[in-house]
């Protein structure tokens, strides 16, 4: 195995092309291991934290850029993007310990491709886009539609994620990522439920809720958004988003949690969550 | 144990003379043929409110009660 | 096997090692650089046990690649100390005996190191979740929170001795 | 703070003087296990089996020896066949496979290189064929009619000899007539458990470093004990005692796993056959698959009690699952039934193999198991019948005389001690915080003497080295200088406590059974007490009176007969050990011994927690722990080790498990998934040592480490069922479990 460290995104782009089996890595926190235990045997190494673009977090024009290789901790430390965006700074703050934290990235996380990924929902609630560079130039799609399945992504051999732009909420939203791990720390996602709500006073006028670890990729729970539409997050309107955000999971049993422990959850965590996200968005976050 | 009684044809208390915790063992063994090697397996044994391991020379009275244990060791 | 030639600056040392790039940075401190006072706990970011200070900020060095060392600042338990003069950690986790068997003990001094140069006054809270990286399996972690509570108290009043 | 304070009045036991080890552990300096290299080391890997149960076929490995760096390659053929009846028989086969594989991850071959990754790489080219065998992987499996045999060694012990058999041992104990006493009961509660196979969780992995040379191994490893490290691994080498060295290293954590061997003898003959010195570290996979757990149990108790709170009767069946090799473990989970009288007493229990890893000690081995399941069945009693839990346990406790399971009287113990102080505490006299319950438990452990040894340097200024053989896990250098201190009377800073390796100190047993305090204690205020016969002699000469007119006192020698001071004047032990030259030489003593009269300990904890009733999730908001320490020598590390069994214990009642697959292969082998309790889980856990001397060493010490872990899991379970209603009886009482529970409530 090689380690290289190129400066630019074009040099990035060009080692991928060129040395087939690379892989690109930011914090490593899931490859590394992969690599000790033999699962992973990269050709080449590709570090992405030398170059600078990649290691930013910018506000311009209505919309945070961050860079895909930004440490977490570089996010949740940020006052300003966390008020704006809790869910997600709040979601990329669970991504393991605090050794984790100055490690681990949104593109790691994202492109890892695990279903439990807790950085995850939050964008996806948030319409994040994935700026995508590649042999052929950039492209940019939606966070939602990066990860196709366990370990799968939509990236070419010779791609990777560049930054992630995500625009600023509309007047009076609030988000929120909530997750079930057995322990307070240390563990992956049993169950993740992020929501995003924007408020007409008392009155729910948009909605978005995803779940995490409770399919083969985060999930957008399309019913649990319409019960919440409209609504004043009554109690009715809580257990029917339950009922909903359940009903979306297409979990398995696993050492972390059973198909049916992860379904049940599901629901209490959305119900939280959007709870949480209503209290932001007319507190003014 | 209750197993041991399978050798002394189900009796929980048993008398024996010797001067050593070996002895005492080797007289139930003429005694009740089987039951020195089934107790020689557990090496320990309370004696007068002690516990000691591998007590066969460990000196025994008149009025001795020994329990033999199994060999606890622990953590 | 090939083997690259890395420069950084280890306990505020100049310092240059050769290691191969698959080796982590754990194994390039302790097995080239003869720090063993990092130690290996699991390998995987899973224990703390191999803390180290990168550029200021708090690692697991099992899980970065040795070449990734290029030109950085690594602050090991070795350089936790001022000569012989303890840094307050270390003296209130010896007087609050918050050390058992002492393996996972330079792990927990380098994450509550990073932890009261971020915040010189965490609550009890702040510091449990702080160290949540780092595991202990001898104390139960009372005396280690303990200890940290403690040296941040001696060296918040240090500080202001000082202004 | 301490309940009941100790009437003597000692200088130097019961302070907290910082350890003499400690420095070099926060700065870097201490050399643990995987901490030493020697010039041209090579490094050991191991290739394991990927079956739980199979036939070795054979074993190539051709490829791996023509690859890049590789020096030797081993397999259970290099080593000599030892008679399936020697003691270290199946240790022996635990540490390389001889032909048949007996679990996931059982070594069966290992190799050395150059480098780590060179090992690494030549231990997958070995190749080995293997012939599946059926497996037994539960308790059940193992027990049913008809199964395959786990382990074809195992021969049931206590019993006549005969064909072999799955289960280790069938023991039964019993008192009295327990059905006419279940008939009179007034109140009868029966209810089954089950717990899943935990591990110590040691952070330090298994590691060493073997330096073969002239017929000898020289070995560097940490352990419980490197007496036992040599005659393990001089057995499985078939070589005597004086060909294998063993320096201790400092060690990384053991309650109970490392008082046995993995790598030792594989390191020696690897190193044997390169000619280099040999490093084997263990990776954290590998100690979870291919080292010893705790076993797993399958438990059925049944309590009977009058309506005024006696507890007449137990009826117990338990069944401890151990892995592919022989224990003991049913029989000392039945014996460790001690801390009510029970007047009427039935345990029928069962040591079952099982095609996974050999079981090896954890705290207090197999009395967390049946603690769990009978402190749970008394709560339920508790609550039948109204009675506070406290009330009803102090109303049945075992006191001086009365029998544990085993049908022996307890000596002198600190039951009744420290269910007082509980119920007296802050804690328990406080009411739960809102949105808590409350659950309290008892635990209780024997605790062991065996052999120990120290020598005791005096230097020639008045400082002393005190050098012993047990390992020092948590504080044990300072327990030992606390009381050569104590007993000579002089600073506890001019003792510098010294692990000798195993040709520089007399043979000591391993650190186990809460013994190193007690009993190496003894055998250090033994070594002083010679010393203080000499010093007195000295001190005679000195003064130029009969020793028979000398006394030592606060670490001095007096005569009335001696100077102008009232009393005479007193010869300090630097002022003799000063003039050691002229009065015969060098002080010096050694006490060896096998020590009888371990004090049993027992502990009462007290946890109050919340539920999340929607997710199953437990949260403990406070928890205190009582213990008998008999005395605490360094109440400090008391403490730690009451707080540290505690929070292991913690962990094991809410989240720790092996997670076998159908095919034997645990699941979770990592520090991620196998969850050990984090620091942000937990609050201060508060202590209250109890202080009921043991009559039987010099300063009363009964040892500590291991009764802490017997309690929380039933005092968690106690009040997990306070808060719910719902009574847990399955380990680990993980969310999943919880909600399940709760939904069929």
């Amino acid at each position: 195995m090689h380690y290289v460290a190129p400066t630019t995104v074009g040099e990035a782009c060009s080692l991928l092309a060129d040395n087939p089996g690379s892989r690109v890595f930011a914090g490593a926190t899931d490859l590394v291991p992969q690599m000790r235990t033999g699962r992973l045997e990269p050709s080449v190494m590709v570090d992405l934290k030398r170059i600078d673009r990649l290691m930013s977090v910018s506000h311009a024009d209505g919309r945070w850029t961050i860079g895909a290789a930004t440490p977490a901790s570089d996010l949740t430390h940020n006052a300003a993007f966390t008020a704006m965006h809790p869910g997600i700074s709040e979601g990329a703050g669970l991504i393991g310990s605090d050794q984790i934290q100055n490690r681990s990235s949104l593109g790691g996380n994202l492109c890892n491709g695990s279903p439990a990924a807790d950085s995850v929902p939050g964008m996806i609630a948030a319409g994040a886009r994935a700026v995508i560079a590649g042999a052929g130039g950039e492209r940019t799609i939606p966070v939602a539609d990066v990860v196709t399945g366990p370990g799968q992504t939509s990236l070419a051999a010779d791609e990777f994620i560049v930054e992630f732009e995500i625009d600023d909420p509309p007047a009076n939203t609030g988000d929120a990522y909530l997750r079930m791990i057995p322990r307070t720390e240390m563990d992956i996602a049993v169950v993740g439920a992020a929501v995003r709500l924007t408020m007409d006073g008392d009155t729910v006028s948009a909605a978005g809720v995803v779940l995490g670890a409770v399919a083969p990729t985060a999930v957008r729970v399309p019913e649990a958004e319409a019960a919440l539409v409209g609504s004043s997050l009554d109690a009715d309107t809580l257990a029917a988003v339950a009922a909903a955000a359940s009903a979306a999971c297409n979990p398995i049993d696993d050492k972390r949690g059973t198909i049916e422990y992860r379904t049940q959850v599901a629901g209490v965590l959305a119900k939280r969550a959007a709870a949480i996200a209503a209290e932001r968005a007319q507190n003014g976050a | 144990m209750t197993q041991h009684r399978a050798f002394t044809g189900g009796e929980a208390v048993v008398q024996a003379s010797g001067a050593t915790v070996g002895q005492v063992i080797d007289d139930l063994e003429a005694t009740y043929p089987g039951l020195g090697r089934a107790l020689r397996a557990g090496s320990s044994a309370g004696i007068d409110g002690e516990i000691h391991a591998d007590p066969e020379y460990v000196r025994v009275g008149v009025d001795t009660e020994i329990y033999f244990l199994a060999p606890v060791v622990g953590g | 096997m090939s083997r690259t030639h890395i420069n950084c600056i280890v306990n505020g040392e100049p310092t240059d090692f050769l290691a191969a790039d698959a080796t982590s940075l754990l194994d390039a401190l302790r097995d080239e650089l003869g720090l063993i006072g990092t130690k290996e706990g699991c390998g995987t970011g899973d224990c703390g046990s191999c803390s180290v200070l990168v550029d200021g900020k708090l690692n697991c060095s099992c899980l970065i690649l040795a070449p990734e060392a290029e030109g950085r600042e690594i602050t090991t338990v070795e350089g936790i100390a001022d000569g012989d003069q303890l840094h307050p950690l270390q003296q209130t986790f010896l007087e609050g005996a918050a050390l058992q068997c002492g393996i996972c003990t330079p792990g927990f001094l380098v994450a509550a190191k990073a932890l009261l140069d971020a915040n010189p006054d965490p609550t009890e809270t702040e510091i449990r979740y702080g160290l949540a990286g780092n595991l202990c399996r001898c104390t139960g972690y009372d005396k280690i929170v303990r200890a940290v509570q403690e040296a941040a108290v001696q060296l918040n009043s240090t500080s202001k001795q000082g202004v | 703070m301490t309940a009941t304070e100790n009437p003597t009045n000692y200088k130097w036991v019961g302070t907290r003087p910082i350890r003499h080890d400690g420095f070099d552990k926060v700065v870097g300096k201490a050399r643990f296990g995987a901490d030493l290299n020697l010039p041209g080391q090579l490094h050991g890997a191991f290739v394991r089996s990927p079956h739980a149960h199979a036939r070795i076929v054979s074993i190539d490995t051709s490829a791996a020896e023509a690859m890049p760096g590789v020096k030797a390659v081993v397999t259970g053929d290099d080593f000599p066949a030892l008679d399936p009846t020697h003691p270290n028989y199946d240790t022996a086969v635990n540490c390389m496979a001889r032909g048949e594989a007996f679990y996931h991850g059982h070594a069966v071959a290992a190799v050395a290189a150059t480098t780590k990754a060179e090992a690494k790489a030549a231990a997958a080219a070995v190749e080995v064929e293997y012939e599946v065998l059926p497996a037994v992987l539960s308790i059940a499996d193992s027990m049913a009619d008809g199964a395959p045999l786990a382990n074809p060694n195992n021969h049931t012990k206590f019993a006549p000899p005969g064909d072999p058999s799955n289960l280790a041992t069938i023991t039964n104990l019993d008192r009295g007539d327990v059905d006419q006493a279940m008939a009179d009961a007034d109140v009868v509660v029966e209810m089954g458990f089950d717990c899943a196979h935990v591990h110590q969780g040691y952070i330090e992995p298994h590691a060493c470093v073997v330096d073969y040379g002239d017929g000898k191994a020289n070995v560097w490893c940490s352990s419980q004990g490197h007496f036992r490290v040599r005659s393990m691994t001089a057995d499985v080498l078939g070589v005597d005692n004086s060909k294998v060295k063993v320096v201790p290293a400092e060690i990384g954590g053991g309650f109970g796993g490392k008082t046995t061997i993995y790598l030792e003898p594989i390191a020696a003959k690897l190193s044997e056959k390169s000619g280099k010195p040999v490093k084997i570290t263990m990776t954290r996979e590998e100690v979870l698959r291919g080292s010893g757990p705790a076993p797993s149990a399958e438990l059925r108790i049944k309590i009977g009690a009058t309506k005024d709170g006696e507890l007449t009767a137990i009826d117990g069946w338990m069944a401890y699952g151990v892995g592919a090799f022989s224990d003991m473990a049913g029989l000392i989970g039945a014996m460790s039934v001690a801390s009510y009288k029970f007047p009427n007493l039935r345990m029928e229990t069962y040591t079952a193999l099982t095609n996974t890893p050999k079981s090896a000690a954890y705290r207090a081995p197999s009395a967390p198991h049946a603690a769990w399941a009978i402190e749970s069945v008394v709560d339920e009693v508790a609550t039948e019948l109204g009675m506070d839990p406290i009330d009803l346990r102090l109303k049945n406790a075992a006191v001086e005389g009365d029998l544990t399971a085993m049908g022996m009287p307890h000596p002198r113990v600190g039951l009744v001690e420290c269910l007082e102080a509980l119920k007296a505490s802050d804690h328990y006299q406080s009411e739960p915080a809102e949105g808590s319950s409350r659950g309290m438990a008892v635990g209780f452990w024997f605790n062991i003497g065996e052999e120990s040894s120290a020598t005791v340097n005096l230097n020639e200024d008045g400082t002393a080295n005190v050098i012993t053989g047990s390992p020092d896990i948590g504080g044990s250098r300072a327990s030992m200088a606390l009381m050569a201190a104590e007993t000579l009377g002089i600073d506890v800073y001019s003792i510098t406590p010294i692990v000798a390796d195993t040709e520089s100190v007399g043979f000591t047993d391993v650190t186990e059974g809460s013994r190193a305090t007690f009993a190496t204690g003894k055998a250090v205020v033994e070594a002083c007490e010679d010393l203080i016969e000499q010093l007195k002699a000295r001190a005679a000469t000195i003064m130029g009176v009969d020793v028979g007119e000398v006394a030592w006192v606060d670490g001095a020698a007096v005569s009335p007969g001696h100077g102008g001071g009232e009393g005479g004047d007193p010869l300090t032990l630097a002022q003799i050990t000063a003039q050691a030259k002229r009065t015969g030489g060098p002080l010096t003593a050694t006490a060896s011994l096998n020590a009888a009269g371990a004090g049993p300990s027992f502990a009462v904890h007290c946890a109050d927690l919340k539920v999340d009733e929607e997710t199953g999730e437990i949260e403990i908001v406070r928890y205190t722990a009582v213990q008998d320490a008999g005395t605490a020598i360094h109440p400090s590390y008391v403490e730690g080790q009451m707080q540290g069994g505690s929070v292991q214990g913690i962990g094991w009642a809410l989240n720790e498990e092996y997670i076998y697959n159908a095919d034997g292969a645990m699941e979770n082998a990592s520090f991620l998934d196998y969850r050990i309790p984090v620091a942000s889980d937990l609050p201060l856990i508060e202590t209250i040592i109890v202080e009921v001397p043991n009559p039987a060493h010099p300063y009363g010490v009964r040892g500590v480490g291991e009764t802490g872990i017997v309690p929380p899991m039933a005092t968690i379970g106690n009040a997990v069922k306070a808060a719910t209603g719902v009574r847990m009886t399955s380990l680990p009482m993980s969310p999943p479990k919880v909600l399940k529970r709760l939904n069929e409530r």
